[in-house]
């Protein structure tokens, strides 16, 4: 129950901007002090401080699960790329990530995998919020 | 004619002749390695001397800790525009020859 | 008279001092010297060109940026007021060959020379000016750092 | 008064660029007003560093920082561009197979015209920097297009600077086509990008002139006059887009394309900035 409900959470969590959400003012500070697996009260409500892809990555190790974390990873990242927001290290996790699952070490994959996958998230949300943002940068 | 690895500006004043040498040269120290992790073979500029009128004004001896493209300036007395500065370079591997330069 | 330590230190240099006097410096034979340019330590490359360790003077003046722009092209000028200066040196006490250059400077050319060094981390730099009555020196602390701005 | 920022690795991207104010207008193309970013810019940097002449702004950091400029005089008192120049002047008048040479594709013979560059081509439909001219004028004679960051193409670029050194930018702006490329340039300027989160405007408006590690970023006032550049940390020379290329990665960002539209209008945008200004490549930069 925990874990959907932080999906949800960090799904919310388009962070940052003019107007934060104060949701996502205390999901950062949680994450920023914790790390991943702590979970914290809002609005009496209990959430976990994982990121989606964590949650994914939290899934049985095997080699199917690992599979379609890397392929979810690859298309994500590649929808980064189409809009020109992609991270320099995500392509190296990936490497890694394929490398470990033909090595068999299916969790070592996922995490990579989940961390790729993130990175592609977040360039996409730098792109849609830069659209509205950049301007605000202009000296006037 | 091809120029050399040298180049020179020197400009006479005051009495004075100050030259500024520049030679365009990798300066290998032999302490890099490259991609495969082998060691790039030294391949340096040991020495420049420079010659005015049969007189030797100024002789350099380099090491590894000079910068890439090696610059030097010196000012010598005397020397009069349109005279002829010989400069001879060697290097490491026994590689040499001789540039001349107008003072300008 | 040469003691023992000029005596090896002449074996060092490959023999090619044996012969003169022990005051006369032997910088102003001007060879390229392996085993000052060759050594990796500063005193080492110092015993290989000077009689004694150089002292420190205020007639010298070395001319170094505090911190380095970049640590691959460190512009460096000496110039000193002594007289009868036969040969200026630069070195770098943390490199893997800590010295740089060395000039010879005949009559009729000034104890003022400028080049250009590198530099593999922060270190003193050294500058030794010989005259017949010895050696004299200048040094200055040059920050070399690393840059955030790769590309 | 330095500020030193700590970047965090981990994506913050909740801190917005601190010299935001409302801004409404500027965003669209019936609304950008060239001429008004650029006063803004100026008077931005007027205001931050009162004391340093709008001419000098072509040196980039040197223009602010006393220690840096010293050194950096040494080297330009023999810059380790010369043997470039005189390589690119060789390049530049080289016959190609056809007989026509480089001469032929520029006005004035490409002899003092680097400040008309970037600029916009209307039968074309886009900007077209000196390096793209230089390429579209090898191809158009039968010539093998050149790389683009460095090499010949950055000699030849330097020779043609160094003719044009002292004439004064003044691009136009002569249609809605070059406006819209202005206006996307100016967008990819100011966009935050990489894992760090940063534009380019973090480091060379808001961030000119304060400390990101060792590094001092110059501001981007007059920023590209200096172009091609002799970068002690590359050894060799390199074009704009080289340097474009290197600063995304730095945010660690996956570069846009070389010589792309988007890094084409960005350099239309940078120069436009530097109207008034004159052309001083190429530069000695650390």
């Amino acid at each position: 129950m925990k874990k959907t409900i932080s999906l949800v959470a960090a799904l919310m969590m388009v962070s940052g901007g003019v107007a934060a959400h104060p949701f996502n003012d205390a999901f950062n500070e949680q994450r920023a002090m914790y790390g991943k697996g702590h979970s914290f009260t809002w609005n009496g409500q209990t959430y976990l401080t994982d990121h989606p892809e964590e949650v994914a990555a939290a899934a049985e190790a095997n080699a199917t699960n690992a599979t379609a974390l890397l392929a979810a990873a690859k298309d994500q990242y590649a929808q980064v790329l189409a809009v020109d927001f992609g991270w320099t290290l995500t392509k190296g996790l990936l490497k890694s990530a394929g490398k470990a699952l033909e090595a068999g070490k299916f969790q070592d994959s996922m995490n990579l995998s989940a961390q790729a996958q993130y990175h592609s998230r977040m360039g996409l949300v730098q792109y849609e919020q830069s659209q509205a943002e950049w301007i605000m940068a202009v000296p006037q | 004619m091809a120029k050399g690895i040298l180049r020179a500006k020197a400009k006479a004043k005051g009495g004075n002749t100050v030259v500024k040498i520049m030679a365009k040269h990798a300066m290998e120290t032999g302490n890099r390695k490259d991609k495969s992790g082998e060691k790039i073979p030294a391949k340096y500029i040991q020495t420049l001397s420079v010659v005015h009128k049969g007189k030797m004004v100024m002789e350099s001896n380099m090491g590894s800790a000079t910068s890439k493209n090696p610059y030097m300036a010196f000012t010598f007395v005397g020397g009069a525009k349109g005279d002829e500065l010989q400069m001879t370079w060697t290097e490491n591997t026994g590689s040499t020859a001789t540039e001349t330069a107008k003072i300008k | 008279m040469m003691n023992r330590r000029s005596v090896l230190k002449a074996v060092f240099t490959g023999g090619l001092v044996t012969g003169m006097g022990v005051l006369m410096p032997r910088i102003a034979m001007a060879a390229w010297s392996k085993a000052a340019f060759g050594a990796e330590s500063q005193e080492i490359a110092m015993g290989a060109l000077y009689e004694a360790n150089p002292q420190a003077s205020a007639d010298v003046t070395l001319k170094a940026p505090d911190i380095a722009e970049n640590g691959a092209v460190v512009p460096i000028s000496v110039k000193s007021s002594l007289s009868g200066v036969t040969s200026i040196a630069i070195f770098v006490a943390n490199n893997p060959q800590p010295l740089a250059s060395q000039f010879t400077i005949p009559e009729g050319t000034l104890a003022n020379v400028s080049c250009r060094i590198r530099m593999g981390k922060t270190s003193d730099v050294t500058a030794v000016v010989t005259t017949a009555s010895g050696s004299f020196s200048a040094s200055k602390e040059v920050k070399v750092t690393i840059g955030g701005c790769g590309g | 008064m330095k500020i030193i920022k700590v970047l965090l690795a981990g994506v913050s991207l909740a801190f917005l660029a601190s010299t935001s104010q409302a801004a409404t207008s500027g965003k669209t193309l019936a609304t950008v007003d060239p001429e008004a970013d650029r006063l803004a810019l100026q008077s931005h940097f007027q205001r931050r560093f009162p004391q340093v002449a709008l001419s000098d702004y072509v040196n980039g950091i040197y223009a602010l920082d006393a220690p840096s400029r010293e050194q950096w005089q040494d080297i330009e008192d023999f810059p380790p561009y010369e043997f470039d120049i005189e390589e690119g002047e060789i390049l530049f008048n080289k016959t190609f197979a056809n007989g026509k040479s480089y001469a032929d594709c520029f006005t004035n013979g490409g002899i003092g015209v680097r400040q008309n560059f970037p600029r916009w081509d209307d039968s074309q439909g886009k900007i077209v920097t000196l390096e793209l001219a230089i390429n579209q004028c090898r191809e158009a004679n039968g010539e093998k297009a050149l790389g683009w960051k460095k090499g010949k193409i950055a000699q030849i670029s330097a020779y043609m600077a160094y003719t044009s050194r002292d004439n004064v930018f003044d691009l136009k702006i002569p249609n809605n086509g070059a406006k819209a490329a202005y206006l996307d340039g100016k967008q990819t300027f100011y966009t935050r990008r990489g894992q760090l989160n940063m534009s380019c405007a973090n480091c060379h408006v808001a961030g000119a002139y304060i400390k990101i590690r060792a590094d001092l970023p110059g501001p981007a006032l007059g920023h590209v006059t200096h172009f091609p550049v002799f970068r002690s940390k590359w050894g060799n020379l390199g074009t704009l887009q080289r340097r474009y290329g290197g600063c995304q990665k730095n945010v660690r960002g996956v570069p846009q394309k070389t010589q792309g539209d988007k890094l084409r209008n960005l350099e239309f945008f940078q120069t436009y900035m530097s109207n008034g200004l004159v052309a001083n490549g190429p530069g000695a930069r650390k």
